[in-house]
Parts: structure tokens; sequence; C-alpha cells
């Protein structure tokens, strides 16, 4: 049963890498669409990682766009300073962009101990915010005007394989008791704490393993660009990750990637509204929630939805 | 020497006196009911003994290691595992992962194992399964294992709990009113199944419970407790005619 | 020297922070839920005071009241009409649902503006008339005064109302338990639409004040301060009436002493990272209720 | 449920998807032919966010500039497209916006902007090797590839200019702020700061803020108790407008100097120049500058979007013309290389200045004093 599974998710990977290649390399796919994606595989690993901690272990952060810029800037920083063959020198980028990650992931898991809800919602938020500024002021790293002259060398096979080994490891560990560990600490930590649940360390583990994800998603973002600046890492940037979340449901991770493919091609889509689009993506936001979660219009979706089916039938 | 040995346990909350002067000795398999009336204390008793709450008083010696201080975790490690009187199951968990949280520590594997699907992975995993289905069995609930705790009627969440709580393998159970809600038959189909536990897993037992028939029927001892204090303690024929028992329960 | 300028300086930086956190404070205290779209209210009440301001032909009295009446209908009108579309469907979802609307209605409001108004600031003349306190070479503005009176003036309205009238009693009861006050007889909708009502009617009081203090309002003109007075509700205990006034204020005095002696470079990070402190130290805030979870 | 939901927005955006690539085909292959009679310019900038106002004048400049030669009967016979897209001054979604420029089969691109985004489109575009002038992409680096160009003045180059011109005033004690959030800004200060040392004038105060902040009341007394005897002010008009009044409010009363970010703060400040008196920038363009090429343009601004251009503006109109002049010189080749090799051998005679282009992409042009007298802007030479 398992392993029937397994195999089915193996060669929708296979059958999904092929088609890209086979879209990219014959040129069928417009400019447009090859272009997105490696963004759409970012975005996929940002969600799947922040999805760890807001849709399994239960918590509210604001901070994910903190934890890919460190390691955003970490790994560019030394594919810039070292000149080593591309495929040792990237490996170990990504490598040293989510440990270095990873440690701010720790960092910011010393709060979440402590506070709970909007509490650490304000503070990861505030954590963001801080390390934007500090890279904004270190002009070793370019200041405001950002990380320059990093060696294009992501490729959609890199992002690919990165959001493969992602998913794998992601969904390997809730599957496992050490998930389960984190999601009985989300739906109640003194009953995890009476079967002798470790919430200290699950709740950190959780912190870490998202933000080092997080990191090599960043790492990839800049690969990708060739150029980092903190402005991008902005609040917004950690909100538009946790919509990704919330829309493709809390704990679910074939959702995140569903919704992290939709919102990042969906805007680029809409081009054609030029000024309306901002305006057709917070309708698209609020009406979204309202279907997804208000008791009402979820019943009518749901009747609309049957019914359709049945005539299909 | 005795499982249980709480000497002079007491608790305030700020000028409150929720527990005072709290002695219990328990032996090896011992079954015994903690009564009282509503905010006598009972629970802040289990809280107490759980490492929820710390103790501003006293001692709480368990199989001869002194507990004051640790953590619910390393209580639990020790050998203690409880129920909650508002029901605290992992609730968008199917039934058996419930019960394989409480095993876990049992059939420990490393993160490794898990990301990578090492054979010890798959091994631990099958002997978890198994070992989780046979304690779901018990409470007849293994026809329900795949489903989500929260869509388990009220009845069976209760005695979900109390598998979870013993897929610890604890030795000694705190069970905190199994029975509220429950209609008569479930209750004396509960009561069977807490002397099968007590046998089958050579388990003592606290219980607090309001159903006096329950609490009557199974138990060997029972403490009562009015305001934090005990007014009470011995078999339960003792308790029925003590006149303070009565007056507490009835009023003057 | 310097230094009395620069704490008068965060005081009245302070007092706008404060002013906002109140209606942040008000709507999360009673209704559990974080109004990211609160600013983003404030910037167009700013818009709608500075196209009322233009009404010409009135008494000099009424050329100020004018403004300031609008701008508190409209900001009222449009909070209780963003609470009943979008937040009231969503009364028993998830609170992380409701934090998304509220971004979407924040992306919303925001989008609109740039689309009447397009993306330059406009200029927007104070409606609080021009004087100022000077004493040697400390200058104190008169919006600043005015700031610093009306949000004190504000905070003991919103702290007796809460307190000792039935509808705030209704409200105290909202907060602490809907079911239970449901039982009671409490319309628990009307109470939570009231509360929104008022807190956008600080947001209007907000906006005038804002407005007048700095001159200009854009589509985004909201976003930055909403954030602040967030982090200023947070820090002195959200749900708290005199806490957000504390976190206002210290807030915007760190926030200035940053400036002035540490780095101006790093005045946000130190201020975030006193937040932090602070919350690790009081996770609740300064004036936050600790709330004991019952096992 | 809700999975269904999802599943069934993704195969809508597949199909979307699908047309998309239908036809974007088209685009490409009437490119390829290179006989069509339109050339298609792509534009990228800020039209939402929060730099939304430059994205928005330099398309409205353009969009001029691209209606009166298409009036004139165009260029070598063909007709000029303008197809702008949006950034939201975000590296990412700039590069995205190459992309769906590049389907629709471009001839030239005129973008980003910003300098980040610029900069992030020409590591694309190199690689196509297809002519792009940036308007206002100001960093150094925005010029990095040889296929790039610009039109305005460099950072370094406007805070070296503006050291050269305070020091001539005698003024020796410089108070700065600069937004440290931002490249533009900050690429300026720097120049400035050491210029003006090296002009044997000191930086007395020097004061920062970041993007989104109101409140410079802080920095303005820090500087107020520094001994200063100027203030310079390397950023944007918003932001300058905020200053300006806040320094009055403090009693500062120093002269203040700035950069070609400065254009719109009459407007930004409803016309009322009390507080900003004086103030003197660089710029290349003066909206009130009695050439009649900069008449007409800000009347036809005026008429078509009714307000007075700003050098983003001026900035994108420039672009377009170069794009018409560098058409003429290859006497109408659309290829590449054609274009990038006729860029270095005309002369525009733009709005913001005469200017010609050297391999490196840098304009060589002279800059333009502008001082703040009566509520409107007077060209100082």
């Amino acid at each position: 049963m398992k392993n029937k599974k397994n195999i089915i998710y193996t060669a929708i990977a296979i059958v999904v890498y092929l088609l890209l290649f086979a879209l990219v390399e014959t040129g069928t796919a417009s400019r447009q669409m090859q272009n997105l994606i490696v963004p759409v595989l970012v975005n996929i690993i940002l969600a799947v990682s922040l999805n760890l901690i807001v849709g399994f272990l239960g918590e509210l952060t604001l901070g994910h766009a903190g934890f890919m810029s460190v390691g955003a800037y970490a790994g560019c920083m030394f594919t810039v300073s070292c000149n080593l063959p591309v495929y040792i020198e990237l490996p170990v980028a990504f490598v040293i962009g989510g440990l270095t990650a990873a440690v701010f992931g720790f960092i910011i898991g010393i709060p979440a101990l402590r506070l709970k809800g909007d509490y650490l919602a304000i503070v990861t938020l505030g954590f963001g915010e801080i390390i934007r500024s500090i890279l904004n002021s270190m002009d070793i790293v370019g200041g405001s005007g950002g990380l320059k002259g990093i060696e294009k060398s992501g490729n959609y096979t890199v992002a690919y394989v990165l959001m493969i080994i992602t998913l794998i490891v992601i969904s390997n560990v809730i599957h496992s008791c050490h998930g389960r560990s984190i999601k009985a600490i989300r739906d109640n930590v003194i009953a995890a704490e009476s079967v002798g649940v470790n919430v200290v360390y699950y709740k950190m583990f959780a912190f870490v393993l998202s933000a080092f994800f997080a990191g090599v998603a960043g790492v990839l973002y800049g690969q990708n660009l060739g150029i980092l600046k903190p402005a991008t890492f902005d609040f917004n940037k950690s909100i538009e990750i946790l919509v990704m979340v919330v829309l493709g449901g809390m704990g679910n991770i074939k959702g995140s990637i569903i919704a992290a493919v939709i919102l990042t091609v969906l805007p680029e889509l809409l081009r054609d509204l030029a000024d309306y689009r901002m305006l057709f993506y917070a309708l698209a936001l609020i009406i979204m929630m309202l279907f997804s979660s208000n008791p009402t219009l979820v019943e009518f979706r749901q009747r609309i939805f049957s019914r359709s089916k049945r005539e299909v039938n | 020497m005795a499982l249980v040995d709480i000497r002079q346990l007491g608790i305030s909350f700020g000028g409150l006196r929720a527990v005072d002067n709290f002695n219990l000795t328990m032996d090896d398999g011992q079954l015994y009911g903690l009564i009282g009336p509503n905010g006598a204390g009972k629970t802040t008793i289990f809280n107490l003994l759980t490492g929820v709450y710390k103790p501003t008083d006293g001692e709480f010696y368990f199989d001869g290691e002194l507990m004051n201080g640790k953590t619910p975790i390393q209580i639990n490690k020790k050998g203690i595992a409880r129920t909650f009187q508002n029901i605290r199951l992992f609730s968008n968990m199917s039934v058996i992962d419930n019960v394989k949280t409480g095993l876990q520590a049992k059939y420990h594997y490393s993160m490794l194992d898990g990301i990578l699907r090492l054979p010890k992975f798959g091994r631990m995993e099958r002997e978890m399964t198994d070992r989780a289905m046979e304690l779901l069995k018990i409470f007849d609930l293994d026809g329900e294992a795949e489903q989500l705790a929260s869509n388990l009627p009220y009845g069976k969440q209760r005695k979900l709990e109390i598998a979870r709580a013993l897929a610890t393998d604890p030795k000694l159970l705190l069970l905190d009113e199994p029975a509220a809600g429950m209609n008569p038959n479930e209750t004396a189909e509960l009561m069977n199944t807490i002397s099968l536990i007590r046998e089958k897993f050579k388990v003592s037992i606290l219980l607090i419970e309001h159903d006096m028939s329950l609490v009557m029927g199974i138990c060997e001892k029972i403490v009562v407790l009015l305001y934090g204090r005990v007014i009470a303690n011995g078999i339960p024929d003792e308790i029925k005619n003590d006149p303070k028992v009565i007056v507490a329960y009835l009023g003057e | 020297m310097d230094f009395i300028q620069q704490f008068i300086n965060g005081l009245s930086l302070g007092s706008i922070y404060a002013l906002i956190a109140l209606g942040y404070t008000m709507v999360y205290g009673i209704a559990k839920m974080l109004n990211f779209a609160h600013g983003d209210v404030i910037m167009v009440g700013a818009y709608v005071l500075s196209i009322a301001a233009m009404q010409a032909g009135l008494s000099p009295v009424m050329s100020i009241l004018f403004p300031v009446i609008v701008c508190m209908a409209a900001c009222t009108i449009l909070g209780v009409t963003i609470e009943k579309i979008a937040y009231k469907p969503l009364r028993n979802a998830s609170p992380l649902a409701v934090l998304i609307t509220a971004i979407g209605v924040s992306y919303f409001l925001q989008s609109v503006a740039l689309l009447i108004f397009g993306s330059n600031q406009r200029k927007v003349n104070s409606v609080i008339p021009k004087f100022s306190l000077s004493l040697g070479d400390i200058h104190l503005s008169g919006e600043a005064i005015t700031t610093l009176v009306v949000t004190v003036i504000i905070m003991i309205c919103l702290a007796l109302f809460i307190n000792f009238t039935k509808v705030g009693k209704a409200m105290r009861a909202v907060s602490e338990d809907k079911g239970a006050a449901q039982l009671m007889g409490i319309s628990v909708n009307s109470t939570i639409s009231l509360t929104f009502a008022i807190g956008s009617f600080l947001a209007a009081i907000a906006s005038i004040l804002f407005v007048s203090s700095y001159g200009f309002v854009g589509p985004y003109s909201g976003a930055m301060p909403g954030i602040k007075a967030f982090v200023a509700a947070v820090l002195g205990g959200i749900g708290s009436i005199p806490g957000a006034m504390l976190g206002g204020i210290i807030l915007g005095i760190i926030e200035s002493m940053a400036k002035a002696y540490i780095s101006t470079e790093l005045a946000d990070a130190i201020v975030f990272s006193v937040l932090i402190i602070v919350l690790l130290v009081k996770p609740t805030g300064f004036l936050g209720r600790k709330t004991i979870t019952k096992v | 449920m809700l999975k269904r939901f999802l599943a069934l927005a993704v195969a809508g955006t597949m199909a979307l998807t699908m047309v998309g690539c239908g036809g974007s085909g088209e685009g490409g292959d009437a490119a390829a032919e290179g006989g069509s009679d339109v050339i298609k310019i792509g534009g990228i900038g800020p039209l939402t966010g929060d730099a939304a106002s430059y994205g928005v004048s330099t398309k409205n400049g353009a969009e001029i500039a691209v209606e009166e030669i298409n009036a004139a009967g165009g260029v070598e016979g063909m007709q000029l497209e303008l197809l702008f897209e949006d950034d939201e001054c975000d590296e990412q979604k700039s590069v995205n916006a190459y992309s769906t420029l590049m389907d629709q089969g471009i001839n030239v691109l005129v973008g980003s902007v910003t300098s980040a985004c610029s900069i992030a489109v020409s590591g694309e575009s190199q690689k196509d090797g297809i002519l792009q002038i940036t308007p206002s992409g100001s960093a150094k680096e925005c010029t990095a590839t040889p296929n790039a160009f610009r039109i305005c003045f460099t950072d370094p180059l406007q805070g070296q200019v503006m050291a050269q011109y305070i020091t001539e005033q005698g003024l020796s004690k410089a108070a700065v702020i600069y937004n440290n959030g931002d490249e533009y800004s900050k690429g300026i200060h720097d120049a400035f700061v050491e210029k003006f040392a090296e002009l044997g004038g000191q930086v007395v105060a020097d004061e920062s803020f970041t993007t989104g902040d109101v409140d410079f009341k802080t920095q303005l007394t820090k500087i107020k108790g520094s001994g200063a005897d100027c203030l310079f002010l390397p950023f944007y008009y918003t932001e300058v407008a905020y200053v300006s009044e806040q320094a009055a409010s403090l009693g500062l009363g120093l002269p203040m100097f700035g950069c070609d970010g400065w254009d719109g703060v009459i407007k930004q400040l409803n016309g009322d120049t009390t507080n900003i008196e004086g103030g003197t920038f660089l710029t290349p363009f003066v909206p009130t500058d009695s050439d009649e090429k900069i008449q007409a343009f800000v009347k036809a601004y005026n008429e078509k979007f009714g307000a007075d251009p700003d050098q983003f503006a001026a900035d994108g109109y420039d672009a377009i013309y170069a794009v018409k002049l560098a058409v003429e010189q290859t006497g109408g080749d659309l290829s590449n290389e054609a274009l990038i090799d006729a860029m270095t051998k005309i002369t525009l005679n733009g709005l913001t200045g005469n200017m010609t282009f050297d391999e490196n992409g840098e304009p060589d042009k002279t800059a333009k004093v502008a001082v703040i007298e009566n509520g409107a802007y007077t060209a100082k030479s």
C-alpha cells in the first residue's frame, strides 16, 4: 500500500520533470513560462517549509522572508567570493545558505518556546525587519543596493532537484514519529508533554528545519536572479508565503504546492489587467478565504461541486 | 516500599490555598479513588503529581525517587501517565497516531532513520502499529483506527485518552473523571475496562470520579478532599459512613 | 538641550503610535482579531479629509469641522462595512483565515487608493490651527500637543466606556467568552460590529492627527504606521487600553532616542529588538493580562 | 474539498498558460521576420507598489514620445508600439516582465526604471543580446553589460557634482540625510561624502532613514546641534517635502541642496514653497525651462495626464527618442547588433540635455542646476 504510493509519487516527479524538460528544451513553452519555472519552485520550497511551522507545528510566523534572506546572502556571498567550479560551488552554497538560515531558525525558535499566537507573530515579524535593517547597512553585502554580480548558475534542473529533496525530507519527517510529535504539540501541548513528547526539542527542530529550507530557497532565488536586494525580503514577502500556506491548507503539503504554483503564475497571467492587477489579487484573496472558511459558503461550494459531478456522471 | 508516597503536599495560587497538607501512600497495583465536591482541588493534585504545577511545599516520592521540580516529560518517563478532565486528544490526528505518539518513547528511531527511511524506521513503525492496534482493541477502538480523533463520539474519546496514556507504559495511571458524560451502560463497561487494564498492565490507578457507584464499586481505597484538605481516607465502606463526608456532600 | 528636544520628538511620534495602537487594541481586545487593515482605514480617512477640506464657502469654524466630521463618518462606515463583508462571515473560522482576509482587505484598500488617487503623495493641509510652544531652542508644535492631549483624552474615555457603561460591559463579556455572553442575552454580532465602529472612529481621529502632523498621504501611507502601532500595542500588552498608550509612547521615545544617540540606520532594528526582549521577559507585554492555562 | 477547488484552479491556470503560449508564438515569429512595419518597444517599471510614481511617470513620458513619433510618420516607415509591464520594483517580477515582453517579440527594451531591477533584467537581456536602455537606472552596474545604456546620470556623478557645487558656494560644513534603504540615495550620499571631504569640506552630521519613514525630527534635531551650514538631501521629492516642512517647524533654517530626485517637490507641496525656498538641486530637466521642446512636452503631458511631467517622464521620453535615432542610424535594421552599435554613434538632443553614449553605455551630458524660487523651478547654468 505504502510502496504503491511511493511509486506513484516517484512517477509523478519524473513525468513532471520530463514535461518541463520537453517544454523548455524544445522551446514550446513561452519565455514567460520558462522564466517562471524557477520562481515557482522557489516558492514551493518556501511554502512547504513554512507549512512545517504554521501547519504542522501550529505556530504563526511572519518572518519566513528573514530566513530566506540570511540564507540567500550567506550562500550567494560564498559564490561571489569563491571561484570554484560550479558543480562544487553550487552545492556548497546551498548547504551554507541552509545552515546559516538554520542557525537563525534556532535563534528565533527561542522566543517561540515562550510566546504564543499573535505575540510570536509580531516577534517573528520584528526579526525579519531586524535582518533587513542590518543587511541594509552592511556594506560588505552591498547594503541597500544589494549584492550584485552573483553568477546566475541556478537553473530549473537544480531547482527541481532541490524542490524534490525538500518535499521528500519534509514529508518523511511529517510521516515519522518526529512529525507525530510536532503535530501533537500543535493539537495539544499539555497532552503532548503528558505522554513524554519533548516540546522544546521538537519546536526547535521544526524552526531549524523550516529555516534551513527557506535558506536553500533563498540561495536558489539569488542564483537565479543574479542580484539580492534587502528590500525584497520585507514583511510582504513573508505574507506572500504565508498566504500560499493558508490557501493551500494548513498541514497539507500538496495544497501548499498547488497554492504556490497558482499564486506565482496567476499574477503573471493577469498582466493584461495592468493597473487592476493588485486590486484583483486582493479581491481574489478575500474571496478565496471566504469560500474556504465561511461555513455557509463552504456548503454552497460543496453543493455546486457535487451537482456538477453528478451531471458529469 | 510504597509506589507513591506524598508528604504534606501543598500549593497556593496567590492567596488561595488550593491544596494543603495532602498525604497519600499507594502500593503497587492499588486502585485508589480521589473524590470531593467541585473545586475541592482534585485536579490540582493531578497537576501537582504530573509536574504541570510546582508544589509550594511538601514532597512527592515515586518509586522511591523525589519528583518535586521535575517536568511533565520527565515525570512521564518515570512512569506516570494521566488523562484530563476536559479531554485533551490530538484531535487533528488519527486515532492510531494518538496512541503511537504515546508509544514513541519506547520505539524510538533517530531523525535520520525517519528522513532517509532506513530499515530501522520500517521495523519500529511496524512494531508501533502492532502494539497500538493491541491497545485499541482493548478499548474496542480498533475499528476506528484511521479516523480523526475529533470525529469519535465523546465516550470513545475518553477511552482513547486512556489508551494513549497506557501507551507510555506507566506504573501509575491518573484518571480524571473518566466516566464524565457517559450513560450508565457505558459507565459499567468502563468499570470493566479499568479493572481489566489494571490486571493486564499491572498498573496502579488513582481515579478522580463523581460517579459514586463507579468509585465505590471498583476502588480499594478512597481519599476525600474538601477545600484542598483531606477529610477522610479509607476503604469504601468507611467512607460511605463517614459523617464528615456525608456533610461535605449533602450539607448539614 | 538636544536631549529634551529629542525626548519631545519621541513623545510626539509616540502619541501618534499610541493613537493608532488604541484602535488596534480595541478591536483585538474584544473581537480577538488583528485588523491588519486598520492602518489603511487611516489612509482612506486622510484622503477623505483632504477632499472634504477642498469644500469652499464655509465659515472658518466649519471649514475645520466639516472635513473632520466627514472623515469620521467615512471611516466609521468603512470600518463597519469591512467588518460586515469580510470579517463577519469568518466569525468562527481559524484566526489565520481571518488574518489573511484582513491582509487582503489591506491590499484592497491600497490598490483602490492607488487607482483613484494615483501613486503620488497628496498634500493635506492641517486642520489644527497653527500654534507652537517654544522654550529657548526647544520647539513643540501645535500638532504634537494636540495629538498628545487627544490621545490621553481618548484613552481615558475608552477606559471609562469599557469599564462602566452597559455596552462596555457587554464588550468585555464578549471578549471573555462569546458563548457565555450569548447565553446572557448579549448579541455577540452587534457587539463586535460596534467594536469595529469604535475602532474605525479611532482610526478617523488618528488619520486627522497623523495627516495634520505630517502633511501628506499616499496609497501606502497607512502601512508602516500601522505596523509600528501594532508593535506598540503588543509592547504594551495587546488588548489593554492603557497598554496601547504606554506602548506607543515608549516605542516613539525608543525610536527617537535610538536615532539620536545610537544609529539612524539601525533604529528600526533596535526598536524591534527591544520588543523581542520585552516579550521574552514579559510574554504578554507591559500591561497585558497573564492568562493561566487551565488543565 | 478545497483540494478539488484548487485543482480546478490549477487546471484553469494551465489552460490559460497554453493560450498564452499560442499567442506569444505568433508575436515571436513576426519579430523574427524583421519585415514588419512595427517596432515593438518593451518598457518595464513599477506601476503599482511603493515606487509606482516613478514607473507611471516614465511610462507616460514614453507614451508621449511614441505618439509624437508615430504622428510624424514613424521611423524609417515603421510605427512604434510601446508595451509597458509592471514590476512592482521587485527584481524577480522585473525579470518576469522581461520574459513576457520577449514573448511579445519586442525589438528594444526601455527599462527597468529602478536600478536593481534594471541590473537583474540585464542579466537576462545580455543572453538575448537585445538593446536595453534604462531611462533612470542610476546605479553604476546598470550599464555593466555590453547591451545596456542609460539616459540618466549615475549616482556617484551626481554626488560629486553637488559636492563641487556646494563647495563653490562657500559652504564647508554639510549635514546629510539619506535613505539607507534606497540604493540611489545611498550611492549619491557615498560619492558626495567622499568628494566633499576631498574638497576640504566637512560632513558634520551624517543621518539616514529608511523607506516609509515620515518622521525626520530626530535627525533634524541632531543636525540643528551640529553646527552645519547647509543641508544636503539626496533623495526623492516625497521625503524632501516631509523634511522641508519638519525642518521649518524645528526652525532649522539651513540652505538645502539635493539631487535630481527633487524634481516634483513643488507639486508635492501644492506650490507652497515657503519652507524650501532657495533649495538647489541638480537636474537634467526643468519643466519651466523656456526651451521650446521642453515646453511642448510639458504642454502635451499636461493635456494627456493632467499634471506636470517630472524627470522620470523626461527620461522615458528621451529613451524613446534614443531608440528612434538608433533605428534611423541603422537605416531600419532592427537586428540587435546593429542597434547596439548605432547607439554609440547617435547624438540625442533630448529633454534632459544633449547627449552622446560611449561604449560603456554611459551618457555624456551636462548637468543643470535648478533653484526653487517663488513656487517654481528656475534653471541656473
